[in-house]
């Protein structure tokens, strides 16, 4: 497939329809997990991988499904795919696996997979469709970590706590401590927390189209809104 | 692992007659909707949404073939109440044409030599008078689609945007608080 | 009997899905628009969760058992999605206007974490068959609550004069921010 | 009718043609992983255990060496747990206890001690709490050493009078304005003392067969 | 005295009455000029039978009622009409709407006129000859009394005289009441006898004791015993059709009923009075009191010609310099005016001059801050802050489930209103959008109706053109046959398909004439002519009007 | 093009709120007569950082200053959350409670009058989640175990942490009233005994019991004023009086008096001054008197069976999420249509 339609793809996942700031899908991990940076990455690549494969097992088989069983046997696969998984995770990873906990088999409920299984594995040749998958996959990734990452300098001072739980004891000096004896403000990596931040970054994402708006306006003429000749 | 087969055999055989019948006995046929949509759109009839009339573009609505925002007459107001009915996000105007502020076709009686071509393009009858009479147009019917200006030979057909006077005047929205920084 | 009523208080206040759980929250974000589509999403989803809640107990214990457990995440996401794909047919025969809104979000019910999570919390915390009932009910009561409160929020928010970066979703979060924020005050209460 | 029970079957069959394959894989790689998972649990346990017992001061089996110790008030258990025996060269070297302190600000706390056969605690460690962040978790190494203070402390250190919160006139520290979690977690440890004192011989008596494989502790 | 009733709400601005009530009636002198609107009335504009240049008489009917809600309107004086155009009128709009332009002879010459014996006379009869005098509601609705007048054959039981004038600065009505206490009582029963009521109530506010005096007075005097004089506290907006309705008989007219149905109905002193002198003297309404007050040398009240000139009307009563604009009617209801050369009309009942020191600008609106107030005061028991909320917000559809629609802008909301909202104007907005979508609507109906019909009509010609074809092989295929059979059956053959040809000769021409005129109902092809008739003459007008003077927008 | 009416009553957003202000002095006096100056201190920094919060927030969302800066809505809300958290607290804890409060609370919603939930409320919720330590060390009334602390060393525990050498912190300071009959409660101790306790006083805690009286005076001018109706206050210290009659009644050992919850905590700052934020709370009658009842109940669910020692915050901010429902269900019925059912 071209280069070019590689790039819309990822440009999609990425930020045009970024599950995470603009499809609003896939939001419960996104903000139950990115209480940390560590979590948030591991959950993110996790997800990533489930999307990627279950895209692509599920575009070369969609002919195949009747359509009242489409979406059973859709997440079917998409379980499947993430027990398997969540195994591989409790044998060689047993740590995250205990932090991620009830949320790996979400990873099977994660709106943004079956959504994008129906939207668009459903319709185009698998390569597309896996990658469309790790790209979604990547965008949700990409919000979780920078999510992720802020709540923690602000909630606990730190950065990569817990990075020792993913990569072994040996990491355990990576952890950056950002503000020294900081109180805490935990706020940051509670509940509310994930909600105010995530707000925060779609608002933050908004300003930056609407820049990227203005410049373009203001290159080549504006054009009407529609109903101002209406309302006389 | 014989087991584990079994059961999930089990479970989706259940599932799959349940569902395999649910899919015939709750067939539904037709779509209700299509109604609703052409309720709001503003029956101007001009096209130029790119569908022969309301209805078909209603139609392709429904289908989902054709987007929300492309009927100027509308105007934003139909744009909204289309994304309100649909449960889907409004977004702006996205047809090439313009919206025109409201007019009524006015046939010059004097030049009219009654050709009845505009007639039959008046997608609805506001144009009466019978072949070799004069025409004229029921102002009260007149959607205002400019359809019937091409078809006229002698280009005796204007349209009269419709001036504000006291039955048509409104009152304007109040603009409140001062949106300058005056600090 | 209080028992019940404690998981009953405790999964629609203290725990709720939504606000304390963090479960739900694409439903929850994308059906808030108006009060009445919250309702009949609501609605919607205390059938499906209850009977999905139901019908996974009954499954753990009667087919699986201790030594099928790997296959719990499979055979559930399997039962669910038929419960919803059913409701699905019905409600569209039914009644096509709440169809229409319900739009995309019918099949969305069986990626509503909180229809898999709560079968699966019940599972860990081993609810019997009432308990396990309850659980689901109060789970999907709680998110109906939560999920009309926000509309009506949303709504009266409107004709707010918000900043325009943060119309829409920005606000909508904030906003279930500081709900899930009041939330916490239930903290404690069961403990 | 006839056309409906057959499309009905066709769904029946396409579905559970796609569940055998899935079940398949699954099976698969759960009996490919089942081994590893074992081990990587007892591995976390042995490396809790590790923290309060030092690796080097045992050598025995200390997984299988098990005792099962019915509920009791004292260690504020409903529900029968297990002991392990940490011993180094057949002689008993500690018993490692789970407890739970009933009376933590919000709920209970669970812990995990090894008290050293001369009734001297070697490590006591919480796995499990529900205090409030920023107030009542210093009882949590992660958060702050306050646990070690019970490292070599025993009933003749401290008379159990003692055994209480400065606050209330006894000998541990505690943060000002959070001295309800750690009253909770120094009566328990106490109380577990006073067990211990009770039932020493039945705990470090030889284990004839090994009572069961089966793990306690804290696994999801 | 019997019990009164309260309705919630109402507010107590403080009432500026004294200033203009302690001068009597004076009569106007004879203006310049009269510019006589040919729309002073609820309803459909009057159409113009007079011409330009031609002389009219005192009372003369100048523009006749069109369709059932309209009214007569008159000449006031006699003259000679010097215009019939676009000019500035009293409202909102400070649009030009069509008036007739009179310029007085002077002699004030009464066309013959005499009144009838209304005991004599039959009620349509009575009705159709106030229809005739132009009456109209003078209590600012200019509703057409006529209309008013006709119970619909529900038992009537109460007539209520509406003397409240609850609004701050009008006095027209009270010093009415004080010179003309007989005629306003002969009006009200003869209004009585035209609604077959059972009794007339007549309510006063108790800051107005001279007119109440005067009042009972004269009906102790005339003796009419089911006929009473009723005093009630001074609070605005007491006299609010519904709320004098709800205070004098403890009866809510629910918005969208006619007072009519609940066996009540309402009208003005001045209404009656004016009544009483078209139908006893046949005299039309060709003048009325009018406060002129505020920022002028001496306040008071004139009876004055309808048509007269404001700038005119102001000199009477000394202009002071620094006015600035002037308000018609009350200043919680009233109209403002951008310029004096507008005329007096039946709504005006009061024109306060003012200047920036008299009524303030309004200060700069703050956010609505919920504080209620406004709910507090308001007379319809609406929540103005949710309406305000929805108007602001274009969320047409939830006002009106908030009953937008009840609102019967009186303005005490926004008299109150700590953050200084133009909550009024917002419900006036958000009333005419509605008005305007609702109308938008029937049209859209009308359209896709007659759209569908025309999509049934081609569909109709299509197939009937098509059975033709049909019907034009066979005949082709019946010709060959004959012709086989021989040249005996030749001729008639030849015969036949003439014959064919003359039916289908026919059928065409029964089918192409027609067109889509069989679509068109008979009043429709009515209509035709005299909408065309009517536009040409409004775009002639416009183009004049367009012409000479830009309407100034404020 | 004006339109009708113009005239209007001479009264001003700005003027309301300042009369609220002055409602609050009364308590506030009690306030530094019972515990000293430091309370002072906390307003100061509370009103700073509000006004320049409110500005920059005006600023940004390129909103007129003036007006706004001048209506005194942030002022309250800045003084209501200086009086709700402990005036020894460490400076920067107010600074940020209040910058929140006013910026993300009420200017990301649309500033005044848009916002659903009461900005005051939600900065003390933030900062006892974000922050419980600090915010449970609260003055020790004069008068109470002698030990009491000039103003300059409350200064400068307040901007550098460091007390008078030889104090701790649990010297000068205390759990709040129902902190402590909380945490001794848990301890099994009975009201009786708990009460004999010096920290209490004829009514609850002692100088806090008046301080509340004094913000109860204060309510009662606001509502001789009109400020405020009548349903909130009374529902709530009705419903409040009823729930904890009824648990008393039932069991005096483990359950304090109504008076007892009435003069200790929020109840009667947030029966007259908070519930009755006008933008936060329901418009209807029948809206406030669901309204105030609910908060009543909620207030000492949590007081009594919950998490935090103190539940006004959280009950306030819980009913603000029903307030707009609330409103929608609770219509009155328009003139005309009261006999009709609608
Ligand atoms: C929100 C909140 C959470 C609290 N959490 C705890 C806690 O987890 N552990 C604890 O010991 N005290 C906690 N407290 C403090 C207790 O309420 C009580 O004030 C304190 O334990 C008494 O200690 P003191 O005797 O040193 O004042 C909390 C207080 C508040 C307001
Ligand atoms: C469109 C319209 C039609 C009305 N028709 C009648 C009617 O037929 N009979 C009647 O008695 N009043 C009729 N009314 C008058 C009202 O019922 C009301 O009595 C009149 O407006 C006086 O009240 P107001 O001046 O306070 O508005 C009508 C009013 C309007 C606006
Ligand atoms: C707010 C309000 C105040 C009114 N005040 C008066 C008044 O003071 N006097 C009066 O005669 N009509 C008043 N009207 C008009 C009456 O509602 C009603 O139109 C009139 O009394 C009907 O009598 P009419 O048709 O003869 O004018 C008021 C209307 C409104 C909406
Ligand atoms: C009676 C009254 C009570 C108020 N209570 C509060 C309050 O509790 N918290 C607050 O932040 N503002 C309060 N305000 C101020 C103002 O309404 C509040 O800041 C708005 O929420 C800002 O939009 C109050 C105002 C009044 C008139
Ligand atoms: S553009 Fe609008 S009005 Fe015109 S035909 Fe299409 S839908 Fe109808
Ligand atoms: S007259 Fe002309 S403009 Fe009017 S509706 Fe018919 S075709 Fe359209
Ligand atoms: S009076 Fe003004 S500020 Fe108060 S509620 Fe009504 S509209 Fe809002
Ligand atoms: S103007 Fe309307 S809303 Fe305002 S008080 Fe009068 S009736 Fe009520
Ligand atoms: S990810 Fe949980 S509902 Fe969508």
């Amino acid at each position: 497939m071209k280069l070019t339609e590689i790039k819309a793809i990822f440009h999609n996942g990425l930020w045009k329809q970024n599950p995470g700031l603009v499809q609003l899908l896939g939001l419960c991990p996104l903000l139950a997990i990115s209480n940390s940076a560590v979590n948030a990455i591991s959950l993110g690549l996790a997800t990533t991988l489930v999307m990627t494969l279950s895209s692509g097992a599920i575009a070369p088989i969609r002919s195949y499904v009747p359509n009242e069983i489409r979406i059973p046997v859709f997440v079917l696969i998409i379980a499947v795919l993430v027990t398997v998984v969540q195994y591989l995770m409790n044998a060689y990873m047993y740590g995250l696996f205990v932090v991620l906990g009830i949320f790996i088999p979400l990873i099977v409920t994660n709106c943004i997979v079956l959504a994008r299984a129906e939207s668009f594995a459903s319709k185009n040749p698998p390569l597309a469709s896996a990658l469309d998958g790790m790209a979604m996959g990547l965008g949700l990734t990409t919000v979780l970590t920078v999510l992720g990452g802020v709540r923690e300098i602000i909630g606990k001072g730190t950065l990569f706590s817990g990075i020792d739980l993913a990569l072994g004891e040996s990491t355990k000096s990576w952890v950056i401590h950002v503000i020294p004896d900081y109180h805490g403000f935990l706020l940051a990596i509670l509940p509310p927390g994930a909600f105010i931040g995530l707000g925060l970054l779609i608002a933050g994402k908004n300003w930056l189209n609407l820049r990227a708006e203005a410049k373009t306006r203001n290159n080549q003429s504006s054009t009407p809104i529609v109903g101002e000749a209406v309302q006389g | 692992m014989i087991s584990a087969l079994w059961v999930m055999i089990a479970l989706s055989v259940i599932l799959g007659i349940v569902l395999g019948y649910a899919a015939i006995r709750f067939k539904i046929e037709g779509n209700p909707l299509v109604e609703k949509i052409d309720a709001v759109l503003p029956q101007t009839q001009c096209g130029q949404c790119g569908h022969p009339g309301c209805k078909p573009y209603a139609e392709a609505i429904a289908k989902g073939e054709s987007d929300i925002n492309l009927c100027p007459p509308g105007g934003d107001e139909g744009i909204h109440k289309l994304a309100d009915l649909l449960g889907v996000e409004y977004k702006p105007f996205g047809g090439d044409a313009k919206p025109k502020a409201k007019a009524v076709a006015f046939i010059d009686e004097q030049t009219c030599i009654g050709c009845t071509l505009c007639i039959q393009a008046c997608p609805v009858d506001a144009i009466v008078g019978a072949a070799k009479q004069m025409h004229t147009i029921i102002a009260s019917e007149c959607t205002g689609c400019e359809l019937c200006l091409p078809p006229c030979p002698v280009d005796c057909i204007s349209m009269d945007t419709i001036a504000e006077n006291i039955n048509n005047w409104k009152w304007q929205h109040p603009v409140i608080i001062p949106v300058r920084a005056v600090a | 009997m209080t028992n019940y009523l404690l998981i009953i208080i405790g999964t629609v206040f203290v725990n709720n899905i939504v606000m304390v759980k963090i479960l739900g929250l694409c439903p929850f974000m994308g059906v808030s628009r108006k009060l009445e589509t919250s309702l009949g999403m609501g609605a919607a989803t205390t059938f499906v969760l209850t009977l999905s809640s139901g019908a996974s107990y009954l499954i753990s214990h009667y087919l699986l058992g201790p030594d099928l457990a790997y296959l719990t995440t499979l055979s559930f996401i399997v039962a669910i999605a038929g419960i919803v794909q059913f409701t699905e047919m019905v409600i569209k025969k039914t009644s096509p206007d709440l169809y229409q809104v319900l739009g995309i979000y019918l099949p969305l019910i069986t990626t509503n974490c909180a229809v898999l999570g709560i079968p699966l919390l019940n599972v860990q915390a081993n609810h019997n068959f009432i308990e396990s009932l309850l659980f689901g009910f109060g789970g999907a009561v709680g998110f109906t609550m939560a999920m009309v409160l926000f509309a009506g929020i949303r709504e009266r928010m409107e004709g707010a004069d918000t900043p325009a970066i943060f119309k829409g979703a920005a606000i909508a979060m904030i906003t279930a921010g500081l709900m899930s924020l009041a939330f916490m005050g239930f903290a404690g209460l069961v403990k | 009718m006839k056309r409906i029970a057959r499309s009905t079957l066709q769904t029946a069959i396409n579905l559970a043609f796609f569940a055998v394959i899935g079940t398949a894989i699954l099976a698969a790689t759960f009996s490919l992983t089942h081994d590893a998972i074992e081990s990587t649990i007892e591995a976390e346990k042995l490396k809790l255990i590790s923290q309060i017992v030092p690796p080097n001061q045992y050598d025995n089996d200390i997984l299988r060496d098990v005792k099962n110790l019915p509920a009791d008030a004292l260690l504020g258990t409903s529900a029968p747990t297990i002991a392990y025996i940490a011993r180094l060269k057949e002689q008993p070297a500690a018993a490692i206890i789970e407890v739970v302190a009933r009376e933590g600000y919000s709920g209970n706390i669970r812990l995990i001690l090894a008290i050293r056969p001369n009734g001297e605690l070697s490590g006591v460690r919480v796995l499990a709490h529900k205090e409030t962040p920023g107030l009542g978790d210093y009882i949590d190494i992660g958060k702050s050493d306050w646990i070690k203070g019970f490292d070599g402390k025993s009933r003749i250190t401290w008379g159990d009078a003692q055994w209480k919160v400065k606050k209330d006139g006894g000998q541990f520290d505690s943060m000002a304005g959070a001295t309800i979690t750690p009253r909770a977690v120094v009566k328990e440890v106490s109380q577990t003392l006073q067990y211990f004192a009770l039932h020493r011989d039945e705990l470090f008596a030889p284990t004839t067969v090994s009572a069961s494989t089966h793990v306690t502790g804290d696994s999801k | 005295m019997r019990a009164l009733h309260t309705f919630h709400g109402g507010v107590h601005p403080s009432t500026h009455k004294a200033e203009s009530t302690r001068t009597p009636i004076r009569q106007a002198r004879l203006p310049s000029q009269l510019i006589i609107p040919l729309w002073q009335h609820v309803g459909n504009r009057s159409v113009p039978i007079v011409q330009v240049g031609e002389r009219v008489l005192k009372g003369q009917k100048i523009g006749r009622p069109e369709g059932k809600l309209s009214s007569a309107v008159h000449a006031s004086t006699s003259g000679t009409v010097s215009a019939i155009d676009m000019q500035l009128v009293a409202h909102h709009s400070g649009l030009p709407d069509l008036c007739v332009t009179l310029i007085p002879d002077g002699q004030d010459e009464w066309i013959t006129h005499a009144g009838v014996d209304v005991t004599q006379t039959s009620h349509a009869e009575l009705r159709h000859l106030l229809r005739k005098a132009g009456v109209v509601g003078l209590g600012g609705a200019v509703f057409p009394s006529d209309l008013k007048t006709d119970a619909h054959r529900r038992q009537m039981k109460t007539l209520v005289i509406n003397g409240a004038e609850c609004e701050p600065y009008i006095t027209c009505d009270d010093l009415l009441m004080r010179e003309r206490a007989q005629d306003i009582l002969r009006g009200a029963e003869l209004l009585r006898e035209l609604l077959q009521a059972e009794e007339v109530l007549i309510g006063i506010e108790d800051n107005k004791p001279e007119a109440i005096a005067a009042m009972q007075l004269a009906v102790t005097q005339a003796g009419y015993r089911n006929m009473e004089v009723l005093c009630i506290p001074t609070l605005y907006p007491s006299g609010g059709a519904k709320q004098l309705i709800r205070i004098l008989t403890g009866i809510e007219v629910p918005a969208g009923v006619r007072s009519t149905e609940m066996g009540v109905q309402c009208f003005n002193v001045a209404t009656a009075y004016s009544a009483w002198r078209a139908l006893a003297h046949g005299e039309p309404v060709l003048s009325r009191i009018i406060t002129v007050t505020g920022n002028v040398c001496e306040a008071q009240n004139f009876e004055v010609l309808i048509g007269t000139p404001l700038d005119e009307l102001i000199a009477l009563a000394g202009k002071q310099a620094d006015t600035n604009r002037y308000i018609m009617g009350g200043p919680m209801m009233g109209i403002d005016l951008p310029s004096g050369t507008v005329s007096v009309t039946k709504a005006t009942n009061c024109i306060i001059a003012s200047s920036p020191k008299l009524f303030p600008p309004p200060a700069p609106a703050m956010p609505c801050i919920r504080c209620i107030r406004c709910a507090d005061v308001c007379p319809a028991d609406l929540q103005p802050q949710d309406l305000y909320w929805f108007a602001k917000s274009n969320n047409f559809g939830k006002a009106q489930e908030f009953n937008l629609a009840d609102c019967i802008e009186c303005g005490a909301c926004a008299y109150v209103c700590p953050s200084n909202i133009p909550l009024v104007q917002y419900y006036r907005y958000a009333k005419s959008e509605i008005h305007e979508r609702s109308v938008e609507k029937l049209a859209a109906d009308k359209a896709r109706e007659r759209h569908e019909y025309r999509q049934f009509r081609i569909e109709r010609e299509k197939t009937e053109k098509a059975e033709r074809l049909a019907q034009k092989e066979r005949d082709a295929a019946a010709a060959k046959a004959s012709f086989e059979a021989g040249l005996a059956a030749a001729e008639n053959a030849q015969q036949q398909s003439i014959n064919e040809a003359i039916e289908r000769a026919k059928v065409q021409a029964a089918t192409t004439h027609a067109l889509n005129t069989e679509a068109l109902t008979q009043e429709q092809l009515a209509k035709i002519a005299e909408v065309d008739a009517r536009r040409a003459k409004m775009r002639k007008l416009a183009a004049t009007a367009g012409a000479d003077d830009e309407p100034p927008k404020s | 093009m004006f339109s009708s009416p113009f005239i209007s009553q001479p009264s001003s957003v700005s003027q309301i709120m300042l009369r609220v202000l002055l409602a609050l002095i009364p308590g506030i006096a009690f306030y530094v007569w019972y515990f000293g100056p430091a309370i002072l201190v906390s307003l100061t920094l509370a009103s700073i950082t509000a006004l320049v919060t409110e500005a920059l927030m005006l600023k940004l969302r390129n909103r007129a200053i003036k007006p706004f800066i001048s209506d005194n809505t942030a002022l309250l809300t800045a003084w209501l959350l200086a009086l709700s958290i402990p005036p020894l607290a460490p400076w920067w804890l107010i600074v940020v409670g209040t910058a929140f409060a006013i910026a993300v609370s009420k200017h990301l919603y649309g500033g005044l009058g848009s916002n659903p939930f009461n900005p005051a409320m939600i900065g003390y919720a933030v900062l006892i989640i974000s922050f419980p330590a600090p915010m449970t060390h609260w003055i020790t009334p004069h008068s109470v175990d002698g030990v009491s602390l000039s103003f300059a060393a409350q200064w400068s525990y307040i901007f550098s942490g460091v007390l008078p050498s030889g104090l701790t912190l649990d010297a000068v300071t205390m759990a709040t009233p129902l902190d402590t009959l909380k945490t001794q409660l848990h301890l099994g101790l009975s009201v009786s005994e708990i009460r004999d306790m010096p920290i209490y006083g004829r009514l609850a805690g002692h100088g806090s019991e008046m301080v509340a009286l004094g913000f109860a005076i204060g309510g009662m001018y606001l509502l001789f004023t009109r400020i405020i109706s009548w349903h909130l206050p009374l529902v709530y210290l009705g419903t409040l009086f009823a729930v904890a009659g009824l648990f008393h009644v039932f069991d005096p050992t483990h359950y304090v008096t109504p008076l007892f919850h009435w003069f200790s905590g929020a109840a009667m700052i947030g029966a007259f001054f908070i519930l009755t934020d006008p933008v936060t709370s329901p418009t209807t009658a029948k809206g406030k008197i669901i309204f105030a009842a609910g908060a009543a109940l909620l207030t000492y669910l949590i007081r009594v069976f919950g998490g935090f020692p103190d539940g006004m915050a959280f009950a306030t901010l819980l009913m603000n999420i029903c307030v707009p429902l609330i409103d929608i269900y609770t219509q009155p019925k328009v003139f005309g249509k009261k006999g009709a059912g609608k």
